[in-house]
């Protein structure tokens, strides 16, 4: 009898605590959808934090120990949001020159890698010579990575750059940093590059570019470009799936790092230092 | 034999004679041994006495989800407390002589370390798993399942480690009673280690990550890769033929495997196609870069490590002569608690810590 | 190490999913694996239960989760997710069936949209491995044998009774703890709600542990 | 400067007019009968430049056979032979060290000494080290490239 009646006070101390967690979940889950719209786009200010999609190579401890090694890089380097299209300037301590240190200004034309072994590539021209340099995101002899044009390009690589007019990858070495306003969107340069004619590196004309001008060539190529263009391959469902990490894990994995990217990103305003856009002439 | 068959045609009955000659086949055939005859046997292979079956087949008793419930929580309750079943010797000083315990691994993915002299590493982690000690051997007790031609001069002793926990009800009672004596959870892989006799550890013992220290050389022993039934250009390396001009149908092949006249066979061992990987490899002194005590992590030079990802290994210390350690090393194992005031990661001198400052190379002068 | 795609978010498959995909043989070129599985699919969506071979409805099934997926992520209104509908359904009317039958059904699923069985072969006959293909909440009856019954089997019954004497074995340590640190009285209602809570906590822990056992530490 | 680019420039368009395809195709691995660019303002590497007849290479200093940055080099330039120096490749190169849209090569002779007076293109500065060792192990001074050149990077 005891028995029987201490279930039953369980079971209404049960409902009653139920109730509760249903209103509190309701309130819960508005304010949930909201703070996973901002962790998720995380994914594109920090893409090297999500893991290699590959099954085989996939393991949860190493993919936690290696984020909380590149935290810990970032605490003492302050690497910027940056995309491929934008210009940055990278310093780097070098034992080879005199000064032992380095600095390069250049494009971004190439983002690869994930984790500890995220890279970039930046280009530039120099005396009418093109340069390129691969960067490793997290290696320590980067000294400082500054950005001083933070923009986006029609294409997610910008390698047909080598094959473009010099007057479109070339800087200034001195340029000054470009400061955007607070909060406000990342613009899109919709710079359509001319390239030098044949022969390139690549056929770009197989490519599918957006941010290329018309590239004048023969009917013929155009004919070839779509004899072996692969039109079925973007009703793969599976293929794609297989190259992206479901938004369940992104969460999870943006959840844990969340707190330490945001102390780390009021850190790095704070390190800044304040530079101002010269003003343009309006007349 | 003269004799014999004066005898019989004395009788001279054919029912006799028949049986006479029986007699004598029997006798004859009993003087000559017809048999093939080995001078040094094969030695029979026998399984280790913990190799009994393992899984069983298919549970299909329908359990309730209470009742499921209700077994884990008695597995739980069963295993959730494992003390060493003895006194671990705490005194003895370790000699290079002497042979420690070796420790079953996960080999979890690969990342770079860099150098504090600015230059980039590959190192491979290895996850040292909840490995325990099941069972011990004496020198003289155990029989190993391959015997020699002539018999080990000095024995020694044998572990045998188990990791990963499993679920009992899993497993067949044969398997689960090998596990009686330690009173740890069933474990899923077990392996043996030779050692010292006076490196052995009482039953139930954990060995963790901390048995090994920064610096030191290791043997990691394990499966490599399992790539199949492969052609020579993968499995040995061979150029194969070119493309084009005029090369028909042999693009990939090996080419010739050997002569004709008296040598005109295949020789053993000529590189063939066949089956690729699977087999054991040993990876010799690789050196421990970094160790993760709270997570059980070494990071070991290399990305050549055999298998991978996520399957096992076993790791050794080094048997290479010039890799050997100099520091005492702990000796059976890594005895003493950890305290929290003790940092997470232990690094090696010569390797860069992400928490540190950017490298900085100084001016020569 | 690849980066993975960040372009377009996907929803977990809380099915398996084969390290490798299957190639299958393919005399018209590779277009036509996918054209084999449209059938499958089409097929799926149509008749929610079919009968086939083995690997061709495990992969099949894992397009088919993917589509449902998408569906309930993005919705109708959405223009890529619509022509991914009308790549793989062939028969055009049963579009409205994805997104106005389907997705409300799955809405609220925590498990796989579909089923994969095993299916009987027979003796002699072809030795294929057959597969039955479902999708779950179909009309027909169910495939698999009713485990309700189980609980008057012989071992469940013996487990029953062992888990009510282990159960009130708990109680009782319980109760003796807390009536030597209460005193007994008018307590007497916070004890019984203690035990409660304990008894609760008991459960929750279980439930963890469970949990912990089939993920790898 | 800027006006001899030009003028090689246009010197090379009206031979790409006259001839338009290629003898043999620019390569990324430096080997025997690789393309090179001289980058010095030597007279007669300035001449084969202007010619559209860049030099080739027909012998690579080390063992195996494919030019690295640093390595001494044998080519063809106008009929004669010249030793030259490699500064810059058009290869993927280890992080850090810039990679070149040409392979640029400075033209010395036996002792080290380069023949031009000025390099009209940057250099990496990681020939610095690679140089000095050079240097030690054989008989000639190569550092005296670095002095001629105009920009590191």
């Amino acid at each position: 009898m005891l028995c029987l009646r201490k279930i039953s006070k369980t079971t209404k101390g049960l409902r009653v605590y139920s109730s509760v967690v249903k209103q509190a979940n309701h309130v819960k889950r508005t304010n949930i959808n909201n703070l996973r719209k901002d962790v998720l786009e995380y994914r594109h200010v920090y893409p090297e934090f999500l893991p290699d999609p590959n099954i085989e190579f996939r393991n949860t401890l190493r993919e936690k120990l290696e984020r909380n090694d590149m935290l810990a890089r970032r605490s003492h380097i302050n690497i910027p949001e940056f995309y491929v299209g934008s210009i940055l300037a990278v310093e780097s301590s070098d034992p080879h020159s005199l000064g032992k240190m380095h600095r390069f200004v250049g494009i971004c034309i190439q983002r690869q890698g994930c984790g500890l072994r995220a890279q970039f590539t930046l280009r530039n021209i120099i005396d009418h010579q093109g340069i390129e340099i691969l960067y490793e995101m997290y290696d320590p002899a980067i000294q400082k990575v500054e950005i001083l044009r933070l923009e986006k390009r029609l294409d997610d690589e910008l390698l047909y750059l080598r094959d473009a007019l010099p007057e479109y990858c070339t800087f200034d070495p001195n340029m000054e940093p470009e400061i955007l306003p607070e909060g406000s969107p990342i613009p899109i340069n919709e710079t359509k590059v001319k390239l030098k004619p044949r022969p390139w590196l690549e056929r770009w004309e197989r490519k599918n570019l957006l941010g290329v001008q018309d590239l004048e060539l023969p009917e013929k190529f155009y004919k070839k470009a779509e004899a072996v263009a692969k039109p079925w391959e973007k009703y793969d469902l599976m293929k794609e799936y297989r190259k992206t990490i479901p938004e369940e894990e992104q969460l999870e994995i943006f959840n844990e790092i969340d707190s330490r990217l945001q102390k780390l990103h009021v850190q790095g305003k704070k390190m800044k230092k304040r530079v101002f856009v010269k003003p343009t002439k309006l007349a | 034999m003269a004799l014999v068959f004066s005898n019989v045609f004395a009788k001279s009955n054919i029912k006799a004679i028949e049986d006479k000659f029986f007699k004598l086949s029997i006798i004859c055939s009993s003087n000559q041994i017809r048999e093939r005859h080995v001078l040094n046997p094969k030695p029979r292979l026998r399984n280790p006495t913990w190799f009994t079956k393992k899984m069983i087949a298919e549970r299909d008793e329908q359990v309730t989800p209470e009742n499921e419930k209700f077994i884990q929580q008695i597995i739980q309750d069963k295993y959730s407390n494992v003390s060493p079943k003895g006194e671990i010797p705490g005194n003895i000083e370790w000699t290079p002589e002497l042979q420690r315990t070796g420790v079953i691994a996960k080999k979890i993915g690969i990342y770079p370390l860099w150098l504090k002299n600015g230059k980039k590493i590959q190192t491979t982690l290895l996850q040292v798993l909840d490995n325990h000690v099941i069972k011990h051997y004496l020198p003289e007790e155990y029989d190993p399942p391959r015997k020699g031609p002539i018999g080990i001069r000095n024995k020694k002793a044998c572990l045998l480690l188990g990791a990963e926990g499993g679920d009992p009800s899993l497993f067949t009672k044969d398997y689960c009673g090998l596990f009686k004596e330690s009173g740890v959870i069933p474990k899923k892989i077990l392996a043996r280690f030779f050692v010292s006799p006076n490196a052995a550890l009482p039953l139930g013992t954990l060995v963790s990550a901390m048995h090994f220290q920064v610096g030191n050389a290791l043997d990691i022993r394990a499966k490599t890769i399992d790539r199949g039934f492969q052609g020579v250009m993968k499995r040995h390396g061979f150029k194969g033929m070119p493309a084009s001009h005029g090369v028909t149908k042999t693009h990939r092949r090996g080419g010739n495997i050997g002569g004709g006249g008296e040598k005109g066979r295949v020789w053993p061992g000529t590189k063939m196609p066949g089956h690729m990987g699977n087999t054991w490899r040993i990876a010799k002194g690789v050196k421990i870069l970094r160790i993760n005590r709270k997570y059980n992590v070494l990071w070991v030079t290399g990305q050549a490590i055999p298998g991978e990802t996520n399957s096992i290994c076993f790791i050794y210390d080094s048997k290479l002569p010039l890799r050997k350690p100099e520091k005492p090393l702990p000796f059976p194992t890594y005895l003493e608690k950890v305290d929290d005031d003790t940092p997470e990661d232990q690094y090696d001198e010569s390797v860069h810590q992400f928490g540190d400052p950017s490298i900085v190379y100084a001016e020569k002068k | 190490m690849n980066q993975a795609e960040i372009n377009k978010l996907v929803s977990q498959l809380r099915i398996r999913v084969n390290p490798r995909l299957r190639k299958f043989r393919n005399p018209l070129g590779p277009e036509e694996r996918l054209n084999k599985l449209r059938k499958t699919v089409t097929a799926l969506i149509k008749h929610e239960r079919i009968e086939l071979n083995y690997p061709r409805a495990d992969e099949s099934r894992m397009y088919a989760e993917r589509l449902i997926s998408d569906a309930i992520r993005y919705g109708d209104c959405h223009k890529s997710t619509m022509e991914m509908a009308d790549y793989w359904i062939v028969e055009k009317q049963l579009i409205h069936k994805l997104f106005k039958v389907l997705v409300p059904r799955y809405e609220n699923y925590t498990i796989a949209y579909t089923r994969l069985l095993k299916a009987p072969k027979p003796y002699p006959g072809e030795k294929h491995l057959k597969a039955v293909l479902e999708l779950r909440g179909n009309p027909y009856p169910s495939l698999i044998p009713d485990t309700q019954s189980n609980r008057s089997l012989l071992h469940n019954v013996l487990l029953d009774e062992a888990r009510k004497a282990f159960r009130a074995e708990k109680y009782k340590e319980i109760a003796a703890k807390v009536t030597a640190n209460f005193k007994e009285g008018d307590k007497q209602r916070t004890e019984h709600d203690e035990v409660a809570e304990k008894l609760q906590e008991d459960e929750d822990k279980t439930k963890n542990t469970g949990i912990k056992a089939e993920t790898p530490t | 400067m800027f006006s001899s680019s030009l003028l090689i420039r246009s010197a090379l368009k009206t031979k790409t007019i006259s001839r338009n395809f290629h003898v043999s195709n620019q390569r990324y691995e430096i080997q025997k009968l690789t393309r090179l660019r001289v980058v010095d303002n030597s007279e007669i590497g300035k001449q084969a430049m202007a010619e559209g007849r860049p030099p080739r290479c027909i012998h690579v200093y080390n063992k195996t056979g494919v030019g690295k940055i640093g390595d001494k080099v044998l080519v063809a330039i106008r009929g004669e032979k010249k030793k030259g120096i490699l500064v810059g490749l058009k290869q993927n190169q280890k992080t850090k060290v810039p990679k070149f849209d040409s392979n640029n090569l400075v033209l010395i002779d036996d002792n080290g000494t380069p023949l031009g007076t000025r390099i009209h293109v940057p250099i990496p500065t990681i020939l610095r080290t690679i140089l000095k060792e050079k240097t030690f192990s054989k008989g000639a001074d190569y550092t005296k490239l670095l002095g001629i050149a105009s920009k590191f990077v």
